[in-house]
């Protein structure tokens, strides 16, 4: 069986991931955390961008959901086990995506991205409003909780998250990978690329256009809300800021920076995001200016994205060499 | 021979604009049936109340004994009614192979399959490798249907309901946009691959009068939402007074 | 009564102020389909533009009772961003629209930092001008008659821009491109000049807007980031693209809030955000747009 | 760490005209290593303001102790992160330590990302000292006891001081009390601060109606609609953001403010923005920790004003203290460790041990640290005057009180001890 480059691509990916730690400094290895958490929600949301072709520009109300989901199993109710904390929050988000795709599904385009940044908006004032249950500014504790049963008690946070936190997070994001992988390329992923290329037809296929929207939509809650839990642990806290709208903003600025066409783009563009805006803003008091600069040069420029111009990179190379 | 689309005085009406008017048609087993008439004259509309995609003011559309009026597109791929459009719908960034294999999915009822990889799954895959031998697109199944040539489109667009294996497929003027020479040839194509779909009625909506007379068992002339006539080629042809009004060059009565 | 009076000017007010924001978002999506995410920072540019006009105006020595034409002068003159920005977004017209939603996105990233630059950190106001035009005042009834002038300025615009849409021959040939641009360009439209000009129209309604209502409030960083929440709690209760939903939108959120604030002042924001679920759930496309399966 | 002889000799020369220019402390060893601090502050939105009187206020002092040899014979080196979302503020508070290795972080002016960070500090093992940011939901669980924390002065005292001097000033002068407070932790527990002092000291009162207005709201009118409905004898307000003079010109515009009693316990973060036209005298004022034009202030503060004025035409409020206090009573402690020590360069904990009941001279007055490294600082309020040359209102009569009056005990909880506390009124 031929080992398809998407697979090496993979491969290598989690490779250097893996080799990160040994190699670059401490601090680095802690900013990846939260890479893998946007990495993981990304998956989901370009599910509904990239192959499904709506845009959700409230994605990071799922974060949310994920984050205050840990901080209240693991804050209030004690409970220890972080992947009982992630299938929970996971199922959570997913719940409560059913009723609100229900409505939003049956948008698309502008509508659909404006439906979600009201929904997500409502999250957010939710959470400063009630206070008294949210901990409204201040948000919530996500205390310590231990990785497949293992307490790590010799390791303080610090090089807990750097150490064994870092890879535990990788094999989620490999796992993520490799679930939505298959979910893209099975029978239910081609149905829901009709629906973005073209939903008239595809209901002429046979293609359940809303109730596959709104499966994307619920799928990609679920995967928001695993890369939330896994913010949540690295802040140690659930806040406002997590859920507001230029969050949202920021998830689909990854997006696109990475190539959202492409299956690994989103990664790339979490990675490449991480690491611009940590370095930006060691560089100067304007990195806000520049980081707009930059969106707007990818966007104008190169639609396609760092995984786009790879590609095009790659197929240039391959047909010299060829 | 049996029935399998009907429609019981089938009416639409769109605000004041009465678009079709108490239409009562049948389509039998083994039947190509031509469905005519000047611009304006209610084609449009009937196609979309026979694919479900507009619910009927008054009447109903039967499908295999089976009240189907307005009830989607969805439903009606499912139980076997396919349709290809006058405008060639297809989808730009999928290959050739996933556009057919799109409508495999449905038939075989697999689409809620998340996990299971569909390069794997042969049944899929041999099935789409017929309908696209049908129709000569055998070569072009890795192809991204937006590179497609015009005629290569209009085909995919084609081959893509026939692979839902419909009991009846709508076909909404199948060969505009390609070359006289080439129309003959492309509806032999259709028809023998709906022989070989087990497709067992066709509706043609067409303009082209040769074609219509060349391969329909049946027509039906519209004219101002009413059915003017439903005839056998040799009576429908043999009655100058209908050709002009389905030509539109006389108004009907 | 007199309370229940000044409740209602207040929620009437506010309703204006956030009509002047809407309009220029609801026309340039009505006619380009574009939702500028920057029509915040567009607002906040009137703003601090404006003071720095005005207070150079002073300078010169031109009489205070000029300032409301002034801050208009000073809205209309940053007209002048217009039609750069447009170019910017014509280059993704062809793609989908969430390549030009992130555009303006990025223009709200840049101007963060451009006010911090320009204006510094320190919020800006213009203080002697609110009261120049003195406060009608009976009884426990007051209310600055520079607030009135604020709502008689969206008032103008509503009633301006529903006339030049409605009735003018432009305003015509703008529905249309609106309705269906390729119609509109195969009768000659030059679709291209339009969109610039609509484009232009609805910055000036945002820089205007900002610079209008600056006396009463004050300029600082985080306007541009908060005033696209309300903007879009209007427009989507108003429905997307339709001017008169704007104003209606803009009303249905000044006044319960107003209320809101009085009888359950817990609920304040969340009453909006009740509002705006309400009304996707049982008029999704908003009550005046049309409604996009 | 060994000292190459030729270091020694240089650092010696260093000693040498440090004693010179009157500089008392001379270590007998001085790493020629620069000294890198790293502050951490808000630079853009709504708290850039502050931000940016902290920054000021270290540089300030920095440039000053620079020229006098620096701290202990090392120059001082600023590394100045951003402090935004609590989760962008852990990560430049880690680059700080892991990568930058600075000896110690100054800054953080939100509750929010105070509590955030407050875990990883202790976990980072990093000196860290906060200018703000503290309110008492969630800190005793959040940050109980901490070793290399040190936060500010409850957020809470400016209330306090704010009620005992409504108590001195107003009692029996007032019955309905109205309160609009920003709709988060600071707003919320200021205002239960003010009730409950007043139930401590059986005021009779009666709230007619609470405000929870979002932090940055630019109109609010509807605010003052319902304020003036409820026709209160007094208004309690912590606003503080750019929002305050909004509520003041727009109250003012209403006629709000004439004869209604105003008690605005944070106003002095926006001091310069509360114009005469619509700010009235006879309005208590709260400077907290920095009362830029005191007139028994010390020359330190004075020439701090006067600089800041001339370098940018503005004057400080009360963040560019809090950065003052932390650095000098850093510097203050690193010397007193570096003399117990005989001249070597004290480790960490020598340094937070120092620390603990140190009391320096800050630009508001006297400030120290407790036991429970909560510092101590002196507070600045009074009643507001139109007679001044600025076009803002300043203080005319004020009040200075200890946070030791102000401040629960060290492991207190705040809303019992303000039940059982003896305040001197």
């Amino acid at each position: 069986m031929k080992v398809s480059p998407a697979a090496i691509v993979a491969l290598c990916g989690t490779c250097a991931l893996a080799l990160l730690p040994a190699v670059v400094p401490p601090y680095y290895a802690g900013l990846m955390i939260p890479f893998f958490g946007y990495a993981i929600a990304l998956l989901g949301f370009n599910l509904l961008f990239g192959y499904t072709g709506q845009l959700s520009f409230g994605h990071a109300m799922f974060l949310g959901f994920g984050a205050y989901g840990a901080a209240v199993m693991s804050g209030v109710l004690g409970i220890k086990s972080f992947e009982l904390v992630l299938l929970t929050v996971m199922v959570a988000s997913a719940a409560i995506a059913l009723p609100m795709g229900l409505l939003c599904v049956r948008y698309v385009g502008i509508f659909f991205g404006m439906l979600t940044l009201a929904f997500g908006m409502l999250f957010h004032s939710f959470l400063f409003k009630f206070y008294s249950v949210t901990g409204g500014d201040s948000g919530m504790r996500v205390p310590r909780m231990n990785i497949l049963g293992l307490e790590f008690a010799q390791y303080n946070k610090i090089e807990f998250l750097a150490g064994p936190f870092y890879y535990y997070c990788l094999g989620i994001l490999v796992v993520a990978g490799f679930v939505m992988w298959r979910i893209v390329h099975s029978p239910f992923g081609l149905h829901l690329r009709t629906i973005r290329d073209n939903a008239r037809k595809a209901e002429y296929l046979g293609v359940h256009v809303h109730r596959f929207r709104l499966a994307a939509f619920v799928i990609s809650a679920a995967f928001g809300a695993a890369g939330g839990a896994i913010l949540g642990f690295r802040i140690g806290l659930a806040d406002p800021e997590l859920v507001y709208w230029t969050q949202s903003g920021q998830l689909v600025f990854m997006a696109v920076l990475g190539g959202f066409a492409n299956f690994f783009g989103p990664i790339i563009g979490a990675l490449t995001f991480t690491l611009l805006q940590d370095q930006l803003q060691s560089l100067t008091e304007y990195w806000r200016f520049v980081l707009g600069a930059i969106l707007a040069l990818i966007v104008i420029g190169f639609p396609e994205g760092i995984a786009g111009l790879a590609n095009d990179l790659w197929r240039r190379l391959a047909r010299r060499v060829a | 021979m049996t029935v399998l689309l009907e429609t019981r005085n089938l009416s639409k009406v769109f605000d004041a604009f009465r678009a079709l008017d108490r239409v009562n048609l049948a389509i039998h087993d083994g039947e190509l049936v031509s469905v005519v008439g000047p611009n304006g004259a209610g084609k449009t509309t009937l196609v979309n109340l026979l694919t479900g995609l507009l619910a009927p003011t008054d009447g109903q559309v039967l499908f295999m004994g089976k009240n189907i009026s307005g009830v989607g597109p969805v439903e009606l791929a499912e139980h076997g009614l396919a349709r290809a459009f006058q405008l060639i719908q297809i989808f730009p960034k999928l290959t050739v192979a996933e556009t057919i294999a799109a409508a495999v999915i449905s038939r075989q009822k697999k689409r809620w399959r998340l996990f299971s990889r569909l390069a794997a799954d042969d049944p899929i895959n041999k099935r789409v490798g017929e309908v696209a031998g049908i129709f000569g697109l055998r070569h072009r199944l890795d192809t991204v249907s937006a590179v497609l040539s015009q005629g290569e489109k209009k085909l995919l667009d084609v081959a893509s309901a026939f692979a839902l294996d419909p009991q009846v497929i709508l076909l909404d003027e199948p060969t505009s946009g390609v070359s006289t020479a080439d129309k003959h040839t492309i509806m032999k194509t259709l028809i023998a691959a709906a022989k070989l779909a087990g497709v067992k009625a066709i509706v043609l909506i067409e303009h082209d009068m040769d074609l219509v007379a060349a391969y329909s068992h049946r027509i039906i002339a519209l004219s101002e939402g009413q059915v003017l006539a439903d005839l056998p080629p040799d009576r429908f042809f043999s009655d100058p007074h209908l050709i002009e009004t389905v030509i539109g060059k006389r108004r009907g009565h | 009564m007199a309370a229940f009076a000044n409740i209602l000017v207040g929620g009437v007010f506010h309703a204006a102020v956030l009509f002047l924001v809407a309009a220029g978002l609801q026309l340039v999506f009505g006619v380009q389909k574009i939702v500028n995410l920057a029509c915040g920072s567009f607002y906040a540019l009137g703003a601090y533009f404006g003071i720095t006009f005005i207070q150079y105006a002073t300078q010169l020595g031109i009489s205070p009772w000029l300032i409301l034409p002034g801050l208009i002068i000073s809205g209309i003159l940053l007209g002048f961003i217009g039609p750069p920005i447009e170019r910017m977004l014509r280059s993704v017209y062809g793609r989908d629209e969430s390549f030009q939603l992130l555009l303006t996105f990025a223009l709200v990233l840049m101007f963060q930092d451009v006010f911090k630059f320009v204006w510094g950190a320190n919020p800006r106001a213009l203080d002697s001008a609110y009261l120049i035009y003195g406060i009608i005042r009976t009884g426990d009834f007051s209310v600055p008659v520079y607030n009135l002038l604020v709502i008689a300025a969206a008032v103008v615009t509503a009633a301006g821009l529903g006339a030049f849409l409605q009735r003018t021959n432009y305003g015509r040939i703008l529905r249309a491109t609106a309705e269906n641009r390729d119609m509109a360009e195969a009768l000659g439209v030059d679709v291209r000049r339009i969109y610039s000009i609509v484009f232009t129209l609805g910055a000036v309604l945002g820089t205007t807007a900002g610079a209008l209502v600056v006396p009463t409030a004050a300029a600082s960083l985080d306007m541009a980031i908060e005033f696209v929440i309300e903007a879009f709690a209007v427009v989507v209760i108003g429905g997307l693209g339709s001017m008169r939903g704007a104003l209606v939108g803009a009303l249905i959120v000044g006044l319960i809030r107003a209320y809101s604030i009085v009888f359950f002042p817990e609920l304040e924001v969340l009453a909006i955000y009740m509002i705006v679920i309400a009304v996707l759930i049982f008029r999704p496309a908003g009550l005046f747009g049309r409604s996009l399966a | 760490m060994a000292i190459s002889r030729r270091t020694l000799l240089t650092s010696a020369a260093a000693v040498g005209a440090l004693s010179a220019s009157g500089q008392v402390f001379a270590p007998a060893i001085a790493q020629n290593k620069p000294l890198r601090i790293g502050i951490l502050a808000p630079r853009a939105g709504i708290a850039a303001a502050p931000g940016e009187n902290g920054i000021r206020a270290t540089q300030w002092a920095v440039e000053r102790y620079n020229a006098q040899g620096g701290i202990a014979g090392r120059k001082i080196e600023l590394v100045i992160e951003e402090e935004s979302s609590p989760k962008d503020t852990i990560e430049r508070f880690s680059k700080l330590v892991q990568q930058e290795k600075v000896d110690c972080v100054q800054g953080i002016i939100s509750t929010g990302v105070g509590l955030a960070l407050g875990p990883v500090v202790e976990e980072s093992r990093a000196l860290t000292i906060y200018w703000d940011g503290t309110t008492q939901d969630g800190v005793v669980e959040k940050i109980p006891n901490p070793r290399y924390l040190f936060r500010s002065t409850d957020n809470e005292c400016e209330a306090i001081m704010s009620s005992l001097l409504t108590i001195k000033y107003w009692k029996g002068k007032f019955v309905t009390v109205a309160g609009i407070n920003p709709d988060y932790s600071y707003g919320r527990n200021n205002m239960a601060a003010f009730i409950a002092v007043l139930k401590r000291f059986n005021i009779e009162h009666k709230v007619v109606t609470e405000q929870w207005p979002k932090v940055g709201t630019m109109d609010l009118t509807s605010h003052v609609a319902a304020l003036k409905a409820a026709k209160p004898d007094l208004i309690f307000s912590s606003l503080l953001f750019a929002d305050l003079p909004v509520f003041m010109k727009q109250a003012h515009a209403a006629g709000l403010t004439e004869g209604t009693k105003l008690v605005f316990p944070a106003a002095g973060w926006q001091h310069t923005l509360m114009k005469k036209e619509f700010t009235p005298e006879g309005m208590l004022f709260g400077h907290n920790t920095l009362y830029f034009a005191n007139p028994n202030a010390s020359s330190l503060a004075k020439e701090f004003v006067a600089w800041y004025e001339k370098t940018y035409k503005d004057y400080p409020e009360w963040e560019a203290d809090r950065a003052y206090f932390a650095i000098a009573s850093y510097k203050a402690a690193v010397e007193k460790a570096a003399k117990a020590k005989g001249g070597n360069w004290p480790s960490q904990d020598d340094i937070i041990d120092t620390m603990v009941g140190l009391s320096v001279e800050s630009l508001g007055g006297k400030g120290s640290w407790r036991k429970d490294h909560i510092a101590d600082q002196t507070f600045v309020q009074g009643l507001t005057t139109h007679k001044n040359n600025y076009d803002f209102v300043t203080l005319g009569t004020f009040e200075t009180m200890y946070s030791t009056e102000l401040q629960k005990p060290p492991g207190a909880d705040f809303w019992e001890w303000i039940k059982t506390a003896q305040f001197k009124v």
